[in-house]
């Protein structure tokens, strides 16, 4: 992995600040060396936990003595040490000790927000749940928004400000910034160039632009490594001005996507992923069906993907083509010509398989004008986007409308720094400001932005870390993580979202803004003041801005900000323009870039929840790997874990290969992101983990993929952390996941998928579950996209620690949560990949309960699966006998108490687990108490309440509590895919609750259910709409429409 | 400490167990109650003659292993149907078949403990300081050598005539077992 | 070897003697308590028992590592919540079977070939059990806890959840040490007093006489002491076959495939007697080479314990049987799954190293010639005791590799610690058994006295049969 | 040979032997005894504070309500501990120079807080919540005794398991009409039983509930 970073950045810093500064470098690198090192024992991060170093465990081990000797250890507990309670000074209004209070911001990712709702004790945030106001929310929230709460808390983060590597101060800086900005003055800002990421905010636009206005030869470019390029300037062809194209899902209901991930990548994805779930969900009525009862009445989208990369979309679709990233073209002008969209198709000779499919896919569009829409891929070419739109427009689609871009700059990213560069090159940058972004780790290699860096004289970072491109600034002040700090930011549809500080920042990280101000020379302010100004200059008169400001920061969207569609028509000579691609010769590989689905461009890379979050299809934790299919694989004499030298364009790193079925065959995936060498003590790629640097062979011509790459296989192996091995859908796994068709569905819609209850009548009475709460959990694999979020929204709601690779390696993950991920039918073909998460069944007739010798894990009388933790000895018996094995154990010391601005994030209400005690999901029971002292005093009310309106009122406020209450897996689902609720409880109308009706649901069935366990938590079989001109609909089964999906060549 | 002023017994030395045996029958025969023989290993019948009458142990062991069998399901009832009746996988509080391995485990542990303390106790055990002790050659007694001794409590016991009597039952060797008395007791006659 | 020579020359047909000839009182009695009290502490002692105090050491060190950081340092993890500790639990367990059972059932048997053996068996016994009894407390997650298992009033007000097979487990177990340990020490009694009374040390006199309790062999005192021996050995008995029923309910009872099985109780106590036997003939064999012991511990006994060790391995051998036809009878696919896993999966190896050594090998047993010649013995006996150990580590370690899920089935890699813990334990069981030769009496006296009575037609009440040995 | 033991020493052995039993058991008795002495809970053991603050004082002399200090005890988890502030709003006026008060006049110079001895301490691991207690008619003297009579705080119950669960099993026999929950001098009715069947009932706790192992620890 490590000749992967062969040119170290050291001996260049040298070069940078001479001779005289070489003791600089070195001690940075010294520093690295011991502090890092020391960290590592120190365990801050869980890795290679050195717990016999830890001073606690030590006092454990004393304490274990103490206790096992000595007659007061014979309750377990010695005299209760004294403690203080230390109250406020002055108290700040509404804060009232023990109760959370939330607030509405958003998260700006690549320059686009999604609103949050930010749950806060006592002015520390501690969870983040989707806004359902926003529009790129709805409430739901994804594994990255869940998990920046962490970066809040990083003690990695940047915690100062440094110049040249050495300590310095905000007040020096503002010093020298002061000075240059007066020299800048009078050359007219010549020389001065600043770069950002993609940008939205309002206020950073205008006081960006008022700056470029005093310093008119100043220039401002922009870079993202995953960049929406295409998209831009396909909208500028297509349509001769920048829009934004907003696919309403919903309306859907043939949607073919041209390698677009649009589950899970792009600003819009929750929404996207709410919306197409919405047209999935078919639900059987509960009164047993009419005799008319028909496929007529359960109505469903069609999702077909053409793919040059297993994305969760495609594990969502009906019919899925995966081939290798150029052929993505070739295929959309085939099918748009066969569509009558006047265009120039490449010529491809299709095998009878593809041929059946795009004639299938064809009529199936031609059959459903209007309703049909075609996604085009950020990873495509300009000439898909363009494509796509005027498919679109040909088949009428009223499935999307466009809207203004929200961006302030139209020109393309990559071009916008090639030009910047290039200036670099030409001595014409003076000093350069870099606003967030770290493009000495993520622009294009054939750029050499490192070395372009270092012909600016002054050059400034402002980001959240010290990363790659800090080091070889002169300047790096510390960003704010977005719950610090004032801002605001768009979303994808132009809608403004406010972004208030949750807590002053911790590391005393400064604002974009407040920089700046200070370049525009204006006094040091929050940056609240700044915002405040820009809004009200934007708002105008009328009504007092007060009110408006109280209002937008409370919904957390600023009123009518959403940008109007705009009608666009397709330009004819954008169609002429674009030439078909040449084929390139057919034997050389193609490599393929994706965002690491975890930590995306890289900027999450020290952040361990994302690190430790099994991805999604590999279920690879701490690593990127070089993806190709079984075939490939073996065409290449490479298996699991091979390491192997990849070259492009004669750049080379080195990765270990991991086999995914269902990757095109002929191609690699290499995940960005990875192999960093400053992101921090958990991110840092070392010999044992953190991956490899696929950026370095990423090039300006070969963004998302480009053919030619060679692969030469090594000796050598590198162990990855993968948490599930068995993810063939055969055996014994057969019955675990239910798929079916809506006619399979429909056809014995009356039979349920379980045996009668008759037969599965138990030896044991009936436990009585007619009183009381009786708290159950459905979840709809059918909805379910996997892509995570609940994962990370129950680690951060149930302080779950993180191990670390070295535990992951050896089984030890502890997720209350995790996503079985399972393929059926041949995995050297084109496999059908199928998503079943698993949480604790609270079974009923719980095996885990009967054999704890302690009673530490009992049954609730409202059906809860209890773990008692600090009665629990750990004798791990419960986890032996769990069929589900969902129980996890603290085998060592994993929750980290010694770090303090982690525990500032953790979550009051919920136990943190010592070593050597059992864990498991709880069906966030913190979140049932909250709820139940709520309704308790609703009850109380009822019951005092004088007329049956009153009651009536009461009961309706009961039922909406009672609504709102959900765990944390729930709350986050894009797709609402899991849903919770009381078994017995009956609405004020009398109806039964959610939870209930699908339980009651044909294809409601319980994992395993031969073993009688009668779980709570039960799941809804997976519906499938295949085009009866592909596969016959009655006789589909798993994997076995494999013939329907041709292999590549 | 005082010589010996008050004698404990005659003691007879055999080399043979069938020769105590026959030594404690005849004895008995000649009337004598009051006696006990002290062999290297168990001879059968011996006790009989030295000691008629069976022994209470049985009677304990049983009573003992009673109340194992019922304190202990008791243990287990009480703590999990009165104490704290938790529900357990669904399983009724009163899950006896549960219960029975406890039950039976307690049953023959305090049987077992019965039966070895009662040994002990209605052997008078542990008693490490015996007058037989005083007598040197006794040191055999656990190792080759049998041993019969007449106690001077028994009503016909006189020492002349008594001894005779073992010599004549052809005894190794007839040795009197002096009782020692502690100084506290004051002086003896 | 002498002792073969010796009755080599009498017809082989003919049982062997249970104790060689020309033996007296006198003479059994030196011949026992002078390896006590005489002999001098021999140089293979010395080098043995440094050598298992090692590992002790190891042991301490291990356990302590344990203690400190948590059971991570093992190799277990989800689905294999449970390793080495519980294999090494149920096999010292097993090994500490063959005790009693000698003692007792042997006793109620008649079986006066018992006599020279069950001192060394009962003494095995405890100490095998003194090492299955630290795994269970080591092995859990908080240790200082393990009490928690116990019933006592406590300000919780809270008890154990007698359900779980681990409470049974405890009770069992210490029901089983306590018992055991009285049976030693009442079997003990008599030749304590006997090393008092031979001694001539005043400081060993009063150590012998502190633990003898004043026994003076009393003829009264005798009687009682048959009554509660006989009665100690009835209750041991069933307890015997209890205890490793009980340990075999932690798997039976629980669901998951390769433990839910209703054959587990009697073939565990099979392989109990098993292991046990294997483990007494691997003790036995070397002691009685060093310590001369050949006319005591005859051909003969070597004979019967090869027979025993053949039937209670075939009636293993059936246990496997019956449990892989049953998995397949049932049809269950997840049972089915887990046999395959065991025979043809990663771990296969295990499995059939297992076969070789418990019902391949043992059947070399039928040959009278490897049953009578020590070294032969000790060897099979060896393998025993290692295939014992891999049957438990495929009951425990693999059934839980491969649970019902694919998705979390998984893998389990012993760590050092894992080995140092097993190696510390059999080190600290060779610690104590050589601490026990070298200060009491490995062979009971009084009970060889009784046979060296019966031969020489001593005792008044003498039958026909006896009188028949007498004269061989 | 000579006598090895001295004859005190049968007396001696059979009393070890057979004594041995009660030893244990007394052991055991001594640590359930220690267990709950006040050297481990603490109970009635008056905790000396930063500041002497007497409840005596405030609340029976004074007749300050317990929610102008403790302001968030009727519907939050934590009852609330009072502020510089509130402590200021009085003393600001009265007792301006008592020495006592100095540290409370400078935590509010200095805006650092008074760090109070904690009388009333949890394990992390229950979770206890003061609001839904005292709506359902817990009255503070239940718990915390009659802290209008105690010049220095003190605990009058050892906050064990056991004891919370006399009242989780059986709250009939605890219950008050919610309006009386303040009252210090409250005793129990002779019907008490039949009142607190009552509240029980009107208020809908679920008493199997109350002694599930979730309705405490998480």
């Amino acid at each position: 992995m490590d000749d992967a970073r062969l040119d170290s950045t050291a001996p260049r810093r040298t070069r940078l600040f001479g001779c005289g500064e070489g003791r600089i470098w070195r001690s940075l690198d010294e520093l690295a060396e011991t502090e890092e090192f020391a960290a590592f024992i120190r365990r801050e991060f869980p890795d290679q936990a050195e717990v016999w170093q830890d001073p606690l465990s030590r006092r454990e081990f004393l304490a274990l003595m103490a206790a096992s000797f000595g007659v007061a250890g014979l309750t377990g507990c010695t005299r209760a040490p004294d403690s203080e309670i230390v109250p406020y000074v002055d108290p700040p209004e509404q804060v009232v000790p023990g109760q959370a209070l939330r607030f509405a911001t958003a998260m700006p990712l690549s320059g686009y927000g999604r609103g949050v709702l930010v749950e806060s004790h006592l002015g520390r945030p501690t969870k983040i749940e989707g806004n359902p106001d926003h529009p790129a929310s709805l409430g739901a929230t994804d594994a990255i928004l869940q998990a920046s709460i962490l970066t809040l808390y990083d003690p990695d983060r940047a915690k100062e400000v440094l110049r040249r590597g050495g300590t310095s101060t905000w007040g020096q800086f503002v010093g020298e910034v002061r000075q240059s900005v007066a020299t800048f003055r009078q050359r007219g800002g010549r020389g001065l160039r600043f770069l950002t990421e993609t940008v939205t905010s309002p206020t950073l636009t205008r006081q960006l632009r008022s700056l470029l206005e005093i310093l008119p030869a100043a220039r401002w470019h922009h870079y993202e490594p995953i960049t929406q390029d295409s998209r831009r300037e396909a909208s500028r062809k297509a349509f001769g001005r920048p829009v934004n194209t907003i696919y309403h899902f919903d309306r859907a209901a043939r949607i073919l996507s041209l390698d677009a991930d649009f589950l899970s990548v792009g600003p819009a994805s929750l929404r996207a992923a709410r919306q197409f779930i919405d047209a999935r969900r078919v639900r059987a009525p509960l009164e047993p069906p009419a005799a008319g009862q028909s496929a007529s009445a359960l109505s469903m989208n069609r999702l077909y993907v053409i793919e040059s990369s297993p994305s969760i979309t495609g594990a969502m679709a009906d019919h899925r083509l995966a081939v290798r990233s150029e052929r993505v073209e070739r295929l959309a002008r085939e099918i748009a010509a066969r569509l009558g969209v006047p265009i120039a198709r490449s010529e491809t000779a299709w095998t009878p398989a593809e041929e059946r499919w795009i004639a299938a896919l064809v009529a199936d569009l031609r059959a459903h004008p209007g309703e049909s829409v075609i996604v085009p891929g950020d990873f495509q070419s300009t000439a898909v986007h363009v494509i796509a739109h005027a498919l679109n427009e040909r088949l009428g689609s009223t499935a999307l409308t466009h809207v203004e871009s929200p961006e302030p700059l139209a020109t393309g990213q990559l071009e916008s720094l090639s030009e910047l560069v290039r200036e670099m090159r030409a001595g014409e940058v003076d000093t350069l400001v870099l606003l967030g972004g770290n493009p000495v780790l993520t622009a294009p290699a054939d750029l050499d932005f490192a070395e372009a860096l270092s012909r600016v004289n002054l050059r400034v970072h402002h980001s959240l870390y010290y990363d790659e491109t800090s080091f070889l600034c002169h300047w790096h002040v510390p960003d704010t993580h977005y719950l610090e700090t004032w801002s605001d930011v768009c979303a994808f549809d132009g809608t403004v979202s406010i972004i208030q500080p949750l807590i002053a920042p911790l590391y005393g990280g400064k604002s974009p803004h407040q920089i700046l101000d200070l370049l525009l020379d204006r006094p040091e302010t929050d940056a609240g003041e700044a915002l405040r100004e820009e809004w009200r200059a934007r708002r105008g008169g009328g009504g007092s801005f007060d009110e408006f400001w109280r209002t937008a920061l409370r919904q957390g969207v600023v009123a009518e900000s959403t940008l109007p569609p705009v009608s666009v028509r397709v330009d004819p000579a954008a169609l002429e323009g674009t030439a078909p691609p040449a084929s390139p010769a057919g034997a050389d590989i193609e490599v393929i870039f994706r965002p690491d689905p975890a930590i995306w461009d890289g900027r999450f890379a020290n952040n361990g929840w994302l690190q430790e979050l099994p991805r999604p299809l590999t279920k690879l934790t701490w690593d990127n790997a070089a993806l190709v299919s079984p075939r490939t694989a073996r065409a290449l004499g490479v298996e699991n874990e091979r390491v192997v030298d990849l070259e492009l364009r004669g750049r080379t790193v080195r990765a270990p290969v991991w086999v995914l079925p269902g990757h095109p065959d002929g191609s690699v995936t290499l995940h960005l992101g990875y192999g960093r060498e400053r992101a921090g003590r958990v991110g840092n790629a070392t010999e044992k983990r953190g991956g490899f640097n696929a950026y370095r062979l990423r090039t300006s011509d070969a963004m998302a993929s480009g053919v030619g790459l060679i692969v030469r296989p090594r000796a050598e192996r590198y162990r990855l952390a993968c948490t599930q091995l068995h993810q063939m859908l055969e055996g014994p796994a057969e019955d675990l996941v239910h798929v079916e068709t809506i006619q399979q569905f429909s056809a014995r819609a009356a039979r349920p998928l379980e045996p009668s209850a008759e037969a599965r009548r138990s030896m044991y009475p009936e436990v009585d579950t007619s009183r009381g709460h009786q708290w159950a959990l459905q979840i709809d694999i059918n909805a379910c996209v996997g892509c995570n979020a609940c994962v990370v929204a129950c680690q951060a709601e149930n302080n779950i620690p993180v191990v670390g690779k070295e535990q992951v390696l050896n089984a030890r993950e502890m997720h209350w949560l995790r996503i079985d991920t399972y393929h059926a039918g041949d995995p050297e073909e084109q496999p059908d990949t199928y998503f079943e998460p698993v949480p604790c069944m609270h079974c009923e007739k719980a095996p885990c309960e009967f054999v704890c010798p302690v009673g530490a894990t009992t049954h609730s009388s409202e059906g809860l699966n209890e773990m008692t933790y600090n009665r629990c000895v750990g004798t791990r018996y419960c986890s032996n006998n769990c069929p589900y094995k969902v129980r996890r154990f603290n085998f060592l010391q994993y929750s980290d108490l010694d770090t303090p601005s982690l525990q500032l994030g953790r979550n009051p209400d919920v136990t943190v687990r010592s070593r050597g005690v059992m864990e498991k999901c709880t069906y966030c029971v913190q979140r049932i108490q909250r709820a139940r002292v709520d309704l308790e005093e609703l009850a109380a009310a009822r019951g005092d309440a004088a007329s049956p309106q009153q009651q009536l009122e009461i009961h309706r406020r009961m039922d909406d509590r009672l609504a709102a209450l959900e765990p944390a897996c729930a709350q986050a689902c894009p797709t609402r895919a899991i849903t919770f609720g009381d078994l017995n409880w009956k609405t004020a109308s009398g109806a039964v609750s959610a939870v209930k009706a699908l339980q009651m649901q044909p294809h409601s069935y319980a994992l395993l259910a031969e073993l009688n366990t009668q779980p709570r938590t039960r799941y809804l079989a997976r519906l499938v709409h295949p085009n009866p001109d592909l596969v016959d609909p009655l006789s589909w089964k798993p994997g076995g429409g494999r013939e329907e999906h041709p292999g590549e060549r | 400490m005082r010589s010996a002023s008050r004698i404990y017994g005659l003691l007879a030395e055999f080399d043979r167990p069938a020769a105590v045996l026959d030594a404690a029958q005849r004895a008995r025969a000649q009337g004598y109650t009051r006696m006990d023989a002290y062999t290297p290993l168990p001879v059968e019948g011996l006790h009989e003659a030295v000691h008629p009458g069976r022994t209470r142990l049985p009677l304990l062991v049983l009573l003992g292993g009673a109340f194992g069998c019922a304190g202990g399901y008791f243990l287990q009832w009480y703590a999990n149907v009165v104490a704290y009746p938790w529900n357990i996988g669904g399983r009724p509080h009163h899950s006896w078949p549960a219960f029975i391995p406890i039950t039976f485990e307690l049953t023959v542990l305090c049987a077992g403990l019965t039966a070895v303390l009662g040994m002990l106790a209605l052997n008078g055990l542990p008693r490490p300081h015996h007058p037989l002790f005083n007598v040197p050659r006794f040191e055999l007694a656990s190792g080759t050598h049998f041993f019969l001794c007449i106690e001077s409590s028994d009503p016909r016991f006189d020492l002349e005539e008594t001894r005779r009597f073992l010599e004549e039952l052809g005894a190794m060797s007839v040795t009197e077992v002096p009782e020692l008395i502690e100084p506290t007791e004051g002086g003896a006659p | 070897m002498s002792a073969e020579e010796r009755i080599s020359p009498m017809d082989s047909d003919a049982a062997a003697p249970v104790i060689g000839p020309g033996h007296t009182y006198r003479s059994v009695t030196e011949k026992i308590s002078a390896i006590v009290l005489h002999r001098r502490t021999g140089r293979g002692w010395m080098a043995g028992f440094a050598l298992a105090f090692f590992f002790v050491l190891v042991f301490f060190a291990s356990i302590a590592y344990v203690l400190a950081r948590g059971v991570g340092v093992w190799g277990i993890n989800v689905p294999v919540a449970w390793g080495f500790a519980i294999v090494n639990f149920v096999w010292w367990i097993g090994i500490g079977h063959a005790g009693t059972l000698i003692s007792a059932v042997l006793l109620l048997l008649h079986q006066e070939w018992r006599t020279s053996i069950n001192r060394f068996a009962e003494s095995m016994t405890l100490f095998a059990v003194t090492c299955a009894g630290i795994f269970p407390v080591l092995h859990l997650g908080r240790p200082w806890y393990f009490y928690w298992l116990a019933p006592y009033p406590n300000v919780m007000s809270l008890w154990p959840q007698f359900r779980s097979p681990l409470v049974w487990d405890l009770f069992a177990v210490l029901t089983y040490f306590a018992v055991s340990l009285l049976f030693w020490y009442v079997g003990l009694i008599p030749d304590l007093a006997t090393l008092r009374d031979v001694a001539r040390n005043r400081f060993v006199r009063v150590v012998y006489g502190v633990l003898a309790m004043g026994w003076r062999g009393s003829a009264v005192h005798w009687h009682r002491y048959h009554v509660a021996y006989v009665l100690l050995a009835g209750l041991a008995t069933p307890l015997v076959v209890s205890v490793h029923s009980v340990v075999s309910l932690d798997f039976a009872a629980a669901q998951i495939p390769g433990w839910h099985a209703t054959v587990f109780p009697p073939y565990f106590v099979a392989g109990a007697i098993f292991s046990g036997f294997s483990m007494v003939l691997t003790l036995a064999i070397p002691v009685r080479k060093v310590y001369g012991l050949e006319d005591f511990i005859t051909t003969r006994h070597l004979d019967n314990m090869g027979k025993v060790l053949l039937a209670s391995g075939c009636i293993v051998a059936y246990g496997y049987c019956l449990e892989t036809f049953m998995t397949f009878y049932s049809g269950d696919v997840h049972e089915i799954a887990q046999a395959n896993a065991r025979f043809f999966g990663p771990s296969a190896w295990i499995f059939w190293s297992l076969i070789a050594s418990n019902v391949v090998i043992p059947q070399l047993l039928w040959l009278r010639g490897i049953r009578r010649n020590a070294r032969n013995l000790f060897l099979v006996a060896l393998v025993i005791n290692v295939g014992m150990w891999l049957e438990r580590y495929v009951i425990v370690v693999l059934s839980l590799e491969r649970s019902f899920v694919p998705s979390e089935w998984g893998s389990y890699r012993p760590t050092f610690w894992d080995v140092s813990t097993l190696l510390g334990s059999i080190g600290l069981f060779a610690a104590l058994f050589l601490l026990f030769i070298r200060l009491l009496p490995m062979i009971s006296a009084f009970e060889m006295r009784e046979l060296v009575a019966s031969r020489r037609g001593d005792l008044a009440t003498e039958s026909a049969e006896e009188r028949g040995r007498v004269h061989e | 040979m000579a006598q090895i033991f001295h004859p005190s020493m049968n007396t001696l052995s059979k009393v070890s032997v057979f004594g041995a039993v009660f030893m244990v058991l007394a052991a055991l008795w001594l640590g359930g005894w220690i267990q709950r002495s006040p050297y481990v809970t603490a109970v009635s053991v008056p905790r000396e504070q930063p500041v002497p603050f007497s409840h005596e004082h405030h609340a029976a002399g004074l007749g300050i309500d317990c929610r102008y200090c403790h302001t968030s005890v009727m519907d939050s988890a934590f009852a609330g501990i009072p502020s510089t502030k509130t402590c200021m709003t009085c003393h600001s006026q009265i007792w301006k120079t008592a020495d006592a008060l100095a540290p409370v006049r400078a935590s509010w110079a200095t805006g650092v807080p008074i760090r109070w001895k904690r009388v009333h301490d949890l394990p992390d691991f229950v979770y206890f919540h003061h609001g839904i207690h005292v709506r359902n008619g817990i009255g503070c003297s239940t718990c915390h005794g009659r802290v209008n009579s105690m010049p220095l705080t003190w605990k009058t119950e050892t906050l064990y398991m056991e004891w919370c669960l006399e009242c989780h099993r059986q709250p009939e026999k605890f219950l008050r009409p919610r309006d009386r929950v303040l009252d210090m001098d409250w005793r129990p009715p002779a019907d008490q039983i039949v009142l607190g069947r009552g509240l029980v009932e009107r208020l809908g706790i679920a008493k199997e509930r109350l002694s599930d192992c979730s309705t405490c620890h998480r």
